[in-house]
């Protein structure tokens, strides 16, 4: 196993690049005779979290743990409950649509499926132009100019952005994705589940694509993923949502080395894996995932938590510093 | 559900409040009212005038209507103006059932016409009874449904005499089995020449739900267990297939009646379709505004009643 | 293990007719044996053509699919040969299969209960009483703590896993000799995936079936699995045990999948991509299938496809690169 | 298993199917007592068509509509009848006699008349006919009819509820009725043939409720003392009419008389295969179907005038805006229309029409031009003396030309003296195929001589008569009256203050002689009468209130099979109690 | 997560790597358009449609005849050299009314189609695009209006215009068949404003105008191109039924549906066919020929649909 340390993880690094505090988002149930809101799914519920300049930070969690809604609501696609969303020092919170447009040439987003996510009835030059057309003056030449460079560098030949999306094939059409988020040179990309609608061989190219890409154009990733092995790979630091919250942040090492949550162990001996020295003893939780609309009282995970005692069903554990630049929400480190 | 049910019937109310006013003020926009048609040169037009006068039709528009609501309200649709002492209730009731009866049979016809066609086509595409089906389900669309009826009737009620051309029911009907038979035999060609664009879009809804369940996953699992094709299209194909079918049946319910109009019309068939037409050709308002609330009403419960078919044929579906 | 094998499928050829005179072969000249007892993995990517063998097994292709040729021995008798009414008798008895997406393949209108008996009494001659309460005691032992409330649910009411169990439930009402699964955890979440597989193991115990387990998964394959084939392009590329698999993987392609494949155990800065896609069913390059990307390929590669050989004792391989070793 | 389940759920469809018919033919059954028994093979059956359903108003004093008239025809009786020269005769009185001024009349009735149930029929019943009609809530109720009771001696006070008495119809005795008006009346007779009602049936209902109760609605209930009872119905479909056996002018023979309501487009198909027996009132069959008709062996046709006429209608004035607001006539304040104030004009556009083209080409020559709006049943009819309009595009031209109508701009179409744009706006109703088949060809033949028509949107008949009364912007018209049989007097129709007078023709002259026709003494005179009518006629067809298109045939057609058929100029129903059907060979 | 359903390896949308001479790529709608021209039926409907569209236009020059004018000499003639198509009850010549009467039926229509296509669009985008207040205030008009009796609206517009002329026929179809248009619309719409591209959208900034124009329209305009066809069809059917209550387009100005109306009598039916099955045939040829072609319009947008 040669680990080459790419970069200095940034335990000392304080370059915020974005910065979300007590981040909520419900979505309102309606119910009853009027049609009132009678409950809430918390989607994301109470988050707080930074992310560096340059570094990646994964977001593992299984579906209906709010990663996705989270990604979302900090790039402001969907607008948070409650908390407050810092990027750059800045506060886009409660930014009109018109006053977050220059803020989202810095901020972009690649989505899961490569299907749904680039407009069927756009050329692949359409669909690159397009945030050229909307947030710069450039003009039409110029516009070609950043088209073509940024295919090259995503590996699309330039001779193909005359077709249609349908015409390539799923990692193709991942790459046009990033091209189109990385068109505009931001400085911090969403990526929401970027290959896992791929086949391994292809998930493999546009894996080692995203990494030559942060390096070559210094970015900085979100990355939400179900799969730990792909976010073990790709983070510097990893977050565990449990519910809408985040159980558990640690750079990787720490957290694939030694987690702290009962639920990341879990997670963590549940992935099978090829090799068979390094296979864990397998914790396999009982029962589901609760509804995000009547979450359990006190520590969400309780009701699967093989270690759960009386003081989970009571009281919400909050994140703790163990250190290390590791932090649990679990009881059992008080 | 039952809220759910409640809720909706919640907001019949304002939408049946709302259309009584377009409808009242529609109706005294249109010039005329039900005397000024009768033109009699022995007849002073004085009268007329008088009666006007004692019906209330020379008080303010919003007078008039209010005090055709606070009737309505209490269930008094007042009395026919063109069917002089006929209370409108009662006239309406007495032509619906003539109507509910051709709608039935022609829904009825519609189903078991259009569903085992549609799912043998959807069983076998592109085989000749299909064609047939999807050439006979073009044609029942291009068709305008009165000139299909006046060749019905010219065909099979005078050429052929197999059926009666007009009316809905045998002088000598005296109930029983065989005054039901009269009913059907009166109904076939109106009720075929209502429901033959309806059978046709029932066809073509029927052959495409069928093979879009056909090449769904449950589908390929009820084979992988075993089950006879037969068992895997009569019961896990059916119901679903069906899904879509029954909503539009629902909203069928309230179309019957605008589709009577002309059915009707063409045999002589006396149901409200028919009434509905005379009385606006007669501005008889007060069978008018009964028939709209009417009509706006079965439209109204039609959609509820899609709704709630839909919930208990698809059990995915849950109001509330 | 040298028993009778339960399935022995020989030069299977699945093949589908697209528009434009297009020709999918999307199964080509697949052999393979099942033993008793045994799970036998299926691995490939997409479009390898791990499915279409699935279900050429059960006889479930649909136009404009069809078996072109090769036979399917099950217990002896070749499949290919019975009538459709005589294979009814064999699915969901002998043969059971669970597939992919639990959201989807049951049917969303009849109560898991309904499913469950609907197998049972198809296949037993069995009341509806003792249909019920076998299907409780199967409920029961695929981990429904509440069978008697379950079997009166509709399949939205559960979750995705509890679907999938579900479905094994189905699967495993009539104590089949061979059981598909065909991606059974692909939709799942990870917690729950292992849930079900180590379900499925215990199940393959108590039942004594043997298992064709479809997956992309090669960590899934580590774990669960006896034997391993790797299809590519619709042919088994490499087919031996799993511990030799990772030991030593002879195909240039399923090299290519185990260095492309993140894990949490092995840290390295890139991954080893394999370039380019698989290529459609009805457009394989000539010669070898994976010719084209494959980063040893030779002139010979390009010109006709290799052989599957016995490389190594029960250790298989379509490659030019080996000889044969008898 | 599965088949059976699909059987199972049919018959459970035909069943609930089968109990709604039953529930639905239970009312129909109770009317229907009387007919199940004598539903003989031997009955003798007779079928009308009409093409649109009755309203099912059965009470003479409230029926509104030609429909209902086809069955109170057969059940109902007047005190009088018409004969063929429309002269009045005997029918339920047996004589009567005017006082000397005419303004009283004594009739002295029949002994031998009874009701459908029974009771026998006496001069209460006419003054209980008359009382109803003259009732205050008689109006209210839905009642148009006070025409026959206005003229009555006493008729405001009793109308007005001021006193119970009604002085008006007085019944000496049993048999001895006496119609007292308050001047003399020149169609007393006329006013006093109105059908008769029982008193017995309907004493104790009040007028307001009359025309919703069963007596005036039902089969068995609505009673009469006509040759046939109405027995059964099958609302909107068939009318049952069964024959009185003890009808005073003698049983009639046939048992029994059927009225269907049949889609006009295919009664001539059901006449051909002799599942109706006549096609008659009120519209008889269409001229295009003569030929047709003509064929079948066993149709005879019967072709006569029609009680009336189309007409194309100038309008002569509007009224002001506050009189219509006021619903008021007054000729004083008419505003005259402009642009067919020049009598040429209107002239030219009589000279202009091609009325035998017309005939010809719609009506297939079943009908003829006249030139008089007096029937020309009457006696009064004057066929010479008024202008004739026969069709002269040239005199039209010339006409148009000399009144300084030319084409100015050479458009084609002429502009009015001082140059400017003339369009006449024609409009015209829905209702009666040929009229509206009639209105593109008259424009036609009107641009042929350089008239620019706008020809407007046909209406339904209310939305028609409400704008023809009231609007400000048409100048021609077409509109079809039938005419009283009574009485030739054009008033209602033509004088100035009429309502009816749409054209708000306003002639003073011709109002005179109108009058003049009607003041007694001098109007019991028939030939002074005729000549005052005659140079009315003149007059009438000099101004041109409107041009009297045409007059159509009415074309009955009947299976041969029935005998006694005897129409009166009006009607096909005439003398109904002597019809009777050849026995099958 | 995969896509592992591996049949849909062999579907024909998965892309063909092998090609790669094709530097510019075909757009969904030129692709729709190659599926359309294998659809025979749709094809043949396309060419028999042009043909009849031609010959109305060619109307001047195939007949000398007034479709208005009258001749009551010669009245319900039959098929002669002069009358091709003989006469009808008002003395017209039935050919020329029926290539005049086409065109006025295909106005009808279009023009009807395109009307409603412009209220559904813009209130169904609205609607799907915006949602809530005006949203359910979009829809419940459209709710008031599917409950408004039509023959009611029809009469009374109807009578308060003296001179019902194409424009004002086609405004009434349109004002009242709105609701389905937009209702498919706003459908369309709130399922595309769940598609990931337009979330996308929303990332790098587009407003909202751009969104509408450039990300929903363009993937809405399969259904609704579907759909405006099969209305088209259903509006030449609504003439001829309302021509046959006497509500359409008035005589002598011929329509295809006032001609078979005015034919609808039995002795027309049975001595003069000339009169009735031309006219009848040219409607029915006519709607057979735009449903096929919205047929063909729906398999070429959506390849995976079935209907027929």
């Amino acid at each position: 196993m040669t680990i080459t340390e790419k970069k200095v993880i940034q335990e000392t690094n304080n370059d915020t690049i974005l910065e979300v505090n007590n981040l909520k988002k419900y979505f309102p149930i309606k119910g009853g005779v009027l049609r009132r809101t009678v409950g809430h799914v918390k989607a994301v519920d109470d988050v707080s979290l930074k992310v560096f300049r340059g570094e990646t930070l994964g977001i593992v969690g299984e579906s209906g743990s709010g990663k996705s809604t989270l990604g979302r609501v900090i790039l402001r696609l969907l607008s948070p409950t409650d908390g407050q969303i810092l990027f750059e020092n800045e506060d886009i919170t409660s930014k009109s649509n018109r006053q977050l447009r220059p803020i989202r040439k810095d901020m972009q987003i690649v989505f899961q499926d490569p299907y749904a996510s680039l407009n069927p009835s756009m050329s692949v030059q359409e669909l690159i132009e397009e945030p050229l057309i909307v947030q710069t003056n450039l003009d039409k030449n110029e516009r070609k100019k950043k088209v073509n460079e940024i295919l090259d560098k995503v590996g699309l030949r330039t001779s193909d952005q005359l077709k249609y999306p349908h015409e390539f094939s799923g990692g193709q059409r991942q790459r046009i994705s990033i091209a189109r988020a990385l068109v505009l040179n931001p400085k911090f990309v969403v990526c929401d589940e970027p290959v896992s609608a791929l086949d391994v061989s292809i998930q493999a190219q546009v894996l080692n694509l995203m990494a030559d890409l942060q390096d070559e154009l210094n970015l900085t990733y979100l990355f939400i993923s179900h799969d730990l092995s792909v976010v073990k790979h790709i983070s510097d630091r990893v977050a565990v949502m449990y519910l809408g919250r985040i159980a558990e942040v640690a750079p990787k090492r720490e957290i694939y080395e030694k987690p702290l949550h009962p639920y990341t162990q879990a997670l963590l001996s549940s992935i099978p894996t090829v090799d068979k020295n390094s296979r864990r003893e397998k914790i396999i939780l009982q029962g589901d995932l609760p509804s995000p609309s009547n979450p359990p009282s006190g520590c969400p995970f309780r009701t699967r938590c093989p270690k759960a005692f009386d003081l989970c069903s009571e009281v919400r554990p909050e994140l703790k510093d163990m250190g290390n630049n590791h932090y649990v929400a679990c009881h059992l480190y008080e | 559900m039952y809220q759910y049910i409640f809720r909706r019937i919640l907001v019949f109310i304002p939408m049946l409040f709302a259309l009584t006013i377009i409808v009242f003020a529609l109706l005294k926009a249109a010039p005329g009212d039900p005397y000024s048609k009768i033109l009699d040169p022995d007849l002073d037009p004085s009268v007329l005038e008088e009666a006007r006068e004692a019906k209330g039709y020379n008080d303010p528009i919003p007078v008039q209507y209010f005090r055709w609501l606070s009737m309505a309200a209490q269930g008094d649709f007042g009395e026919s103006i063109r069917y002089v002492g006929r209370d409108v209730s009662e006239l309406i009731l007495s032509r619906l059932p003539n109507t509910l009866y051709l709608g039935v049979f022609s829904l009825f016809v519609t189903l078991i016409v259009a569903i085992p066609i549609g799912i043998y086509s959807a069983r076998n595409p592109y085989s000749p009874l299909d064609y047939f089906a999807t050439g006979f389900g073009f044609f029942g669309l291009a068709v305008p449904n009165f000139f299909f009826g006046l060749v019905a009737i010219y065909l099979f009620a005078i050429q052929l005499g197999w059926f009666p051309s007009q009316g809905y029911i045998s002088v000598s009907n005296s109930g029983g089995f065989g005054g039901f038979l009269d009913r059907l035999h009166h109904l076939v060609l109106p009720g075929l020449t209502l429901g033959l664009a309806s059978t046709a879009s029932y066809m073509r809804y029927m052959r495409s739900e069928v093979l879009t369940v056909l090449g769904s996953d449950y589908i390929r699992t009820a084979r992988a267990k075993g089950l006879t094709e037969r068992t895997v299209l009569y019961k896990h194909t059916l119901r679903n297939a069906l899904i879509p079918i029954i909503t539009l049946f629902g909203f069928e319910f309230g179309a019957i009646v605008s589709g009577a109009v002309i059915t009707e019309g063409v045999f002589t068939f006396p149901g409200i379709g028919m009434l509905l037409l005379e009385s606006i050709g007669n501005r008889d308002y007060p069978v008018i505004m009964a028939l709209t609330l009417m009509f706006g009403l079965f439209i109204l419960v039609g959609n509820l009643i899609a709704d709630i078919l839909y919930s208990i044929v698809d059990p995915r579906i849950r109001y509330d | 293990m040298e028993k009778t094998p339960i399935l022995e499928v020989k030069d299977l050829k699945t093949y589908f007719y697209l528009e434009g005179n297009k020709v999918a072969k999307a199964v080509d000249g697949v052999d393979f044996q099942i033993y008793p007892g045994e799970t036998v993995a299926l691995v490939g990517e997409s479009g390898s053509g791990k499915s279409i063998t699935s279900l050429s097994i059960m006889k479930l292709i649909d136009k404009p699919g069809k078996i072109e040729g090769g036979s399917i021995l099950f217990s002896g008798t070749d499949l290919i040969s019975l009538t459709e009414k005589q294979m009814t008798k064999i699915r969901g008895n002998d043969m059971a299969m669970i597939f992919q997406e639990p959201m989807t393949a049951l049917n969303p209108v009849f109560t898991i209960g309904n499913q469950i008996m609907e197998s049972l009494r198809k296949h037993q001659k069995i009341s509806k009483k003792e249909a019920y309460i076998k299907a409780v005691e199967l409920l029961k032992i695929v981990g429904f703590p509440r069978a008697e409330e379950t079997i009166r649910e509709y399949p939205h009411q559960l979750s995705g896993g509890m679907r999938q169990r579900a479905m094994i439930a189905i699967a495993l009402s009539c104590n089949p000799k061979l059981l598909i699964a065909d991606e059974p955890t692909t939709a799942l979440d990870a917690t729950i995936q292992a849930q079900i597989l180590t379900l499925l193991d215990e199940m393959k115990e108590k039942f004594h079936m043997s298992i064709l387990l479809i997956t992309h998964d090669l960590g899934i394959v580590a774990e669960h699995a006896d034997r391993v084939m790797v299809m590519y392009g619709g042919q088994i590329v490499e087919s031996t045990s799993v511990e030799r698999l990772f030991e030593n993987p002879l195909h240039p392609y399923t090299r290519g999948l185990l260095e492309s494949l993140p894990s949490i155990d092995r840290e390295v800065e890139r991954l080893g991509a394999i370039k380019g896609i698989v290529p459609p069913a009805f457009n394989f390059p000539k010669g070898c299938r994976f010719s084209d990307r494959c980063p040893y390929a030779m002139e010979e590669c390009h010109q006709s496809n290799p052989k599957l050989l016995e490389i190594e004792t029960n250790h298989q391989a379509r490659c030019f690169l080996y000889k044969e070793s008898v | 298993m599965k088949k059976r389940k699909a059987w199972l759920s049919f018959l459970a469809f035909l069943f609930i199917f089968g109990i709604l018919t039953a529930c639905g033919n239970n009312e129909e059954a109770d009317s229907d007592e009387q007919s199940d028994e004598g539903e003989s093979q031997e009955e003798s059956i007779l079928v009308g068509v009409m093409d649109t359903a009755p309203t099912g108003q059965f009470n003479p004093i409230f029926y509104e509509e030609a429909y209902e008239a086809n069955i109170l025809s057969f059940t109902h009786e007047s005190l009088l009848t018409q004969n063929k020269k429309l002269e009045f005769e005997p029918l339920l009185a047996e004589s009567w006699e005017f006082n000397e001024d005419h303004s009283s009349v004594t009739f002295k009735l029949r002994q031998d008349v009874y009701w459908h149930d029974g009771e026998q029929f006496t001069a209460d019943d006419v003054v209980f006919t008359y009382k109803s009609i003259a009732d205050p809530d008689y109006i209210k109720a839905g009642g148009v009819r006070t025409s026959y009771v206005t003229k009555l001696v006493g008729y405001e006070e009793y109308n007005s509820g001021e006193t119970d008495e009604f002085p008006g119809v007085v019944a000496e005795d049993d048999f001895t009725v006496t119609f007292n008006f308050k001047e003399p009346n020149v169609i007393a007779l006329a006013d006093a043939s109105f059908p008769i009602i029982p008193e017995h049936i309907f004493k104790d209902i009040p007028v307001i409720d009359m025309p919703s109760a069963d007596e005036s609605l039902l089969p068995n209930k609505v009673i009469g003392t006509g040759p046939y009872k109405f027995t059964q119905m099958i609302e909107g479909q068939e009318y049952h009419l069964t024959k009185n056996e003890n009808y005073w002018q003698g049983e009639p023979q046939i048992e029994k008389v059927v009225w269907k309501v049949v889609n006009q487009d295919i009664i001539l198909s059901l006449l051909e295969k002799g599942e109706i027996d006549f096609v008659a009132d009120p519209n008889g069959f269409q001229a295009a179907d003569y030929d047709k008709v003509d064929s079948m062996d066993h149709v005879k046709i019967i072709e006569q005038m029609d009680f009336g006429y189309q007409i194309l209608g100038f309008i002569h004035n509007f009224r002001t805006e506050e009189d219509m607001e006021n619903g008021v006539i007054n000729p004083d304040n008419f505003v005259p229309n402009e642009k067919l104030a020049d009598k040429r004009v209107r002239q030219a556009i009589a000279y202009a029409i091609n009325r035998p083209y017309l005939i010809k080409g719609l009506l297939h020559d079943r009908g003829q031009v006249i030139n008089s709006p007096i029937a020309k049943q009457f006696e009064y009819f004057d066929g010479e003396n008024p202008e004739q309009y026969e069709f002269n595009p040239e005199k039209a031209k010339q006409l148009l030309d000399e009144a300084g109508y030319v084409d100015t701009n050479g458009d084609g179409f002429r502009e009015d003296p001082n140059g400017n744009e003339w369009v006449l706006n024609m409009a015209y109703p829905k209702g009666n195929v040929i009229r509206e088949k009639s209105a593109p060809i008259i424009e036609e033949m009107l641009e042929e001589v350089g008239i620019n028509i706008n020809l407007l949107q046909p209406l339904d008949m209310s939305a028609y008569v409400e704008q023809l009364t009231n609007n400000t912007e048409w100048d021609l018209y077409l509109l079809g009256w039938s005419l009283s049989t009574t009485d030739p007097d054009p008033s209602g129709l033509w004088t100035a203050a009429d309502a009816y007078n749409f054209g708000r023709w306003n002639n003073p002259e011709a109002d005179a002689l109108v009058q003049k026709a009607i003041t007694p003494p001098n109007a019991f005179d028939s030939e002074f009468r005729k000549q005052v009518y005659s140079d009315w006629q003149v007059m009438f067809q000099d101004d041109l209130p409107a041009l009297i298109l045409y007059v159509k045939n009415t074309l009955y057609a009947y299976n041969t099979r029935l005998k006694g058929v005897n129409p009166s100029p009006a009607s096909f129903l005439n003398d109904v109690h002597k019809w009777y059907l050849e026995s099958e060979e | 997560m995969m896509e592992t359903n591996e049949q849909l390896s062999v579907n024909p949308n998965v892309p063909d790597q092998i090609s790669n001479k094709a530097q510019k790529g075909k757009t969904p709608l030129q692709l729709a358009f190659g599926r359309f021209k294998k659809n025979k039926a749709a094809m043949v409907s396309v060419f028999v449609l042009l043909f009849i569209i031609l010959a109305i236009i060619a109307a001047p020059l195939l007949t000398d005849h007034d479709p208005e004018k009258s001749n009551l000499l010669m009245v319900e003639q039959g098929p002669s050299s002069e009358h091709i198509l003989g006469t009808d009850s008002s003395g017209r010549d039935i050919f020329a009314r029926l290539l005049y009467g086409g065109r006025i039926s295909l106005i009808i229509g279009f023009s009807a189609m395109i009307f409603t296509l412009i209220i559904g669009v813009i209130l169904g985008s609205i609607a799907g695009y915006y949602g809530g207040k005006i949203d359910s205030i979009i829809m419940r008009a459209a709710d008031m209006m599917l409950i408004l009796p039509f023959l009611l609206l029809v009469l009374v517009i109807v009578s308060i215009i003296p001179k019902v002329t194409i424009s004002i026929f086609v405004t009434i179809i349109a004002l009242t068949s709105w609701p389905s248009l937009t209702r498919i619309v706003r459908g369309t719409f709130l399922s595309l404003r769940e598609q990931e591209f337009v979330l996308g959208a929303k990332a790098i900034g587009a407003s909202d105008l751009r969104i509408i124009f450039k990300h929903f329209i363009p993937n809405a305009i399969g259904p609704i191109v579907v759909n405006a066809t099969l209305m088209m069809a259903s509006y030449i059917i609504a003439e001829s039924a309302l021509s046959f209550i006497g509500f359409g387009i008035q005589q002598p100005t011929p329509t295809w549906g006032n001609m078979i109306s005015e034919a609808q009598n039995l002795r027309i039916l049975e001595n003069q066919p000339e009169a009735w099955i031309p006219p009848g045939m040219a409607i029915l040829i006519t709607v057979l020929c735009i449903n096929f072609i919205g047929d063909g319009l729906r398999d070429a947008f959506d390849p995976k649909s079935n209907k027929r």
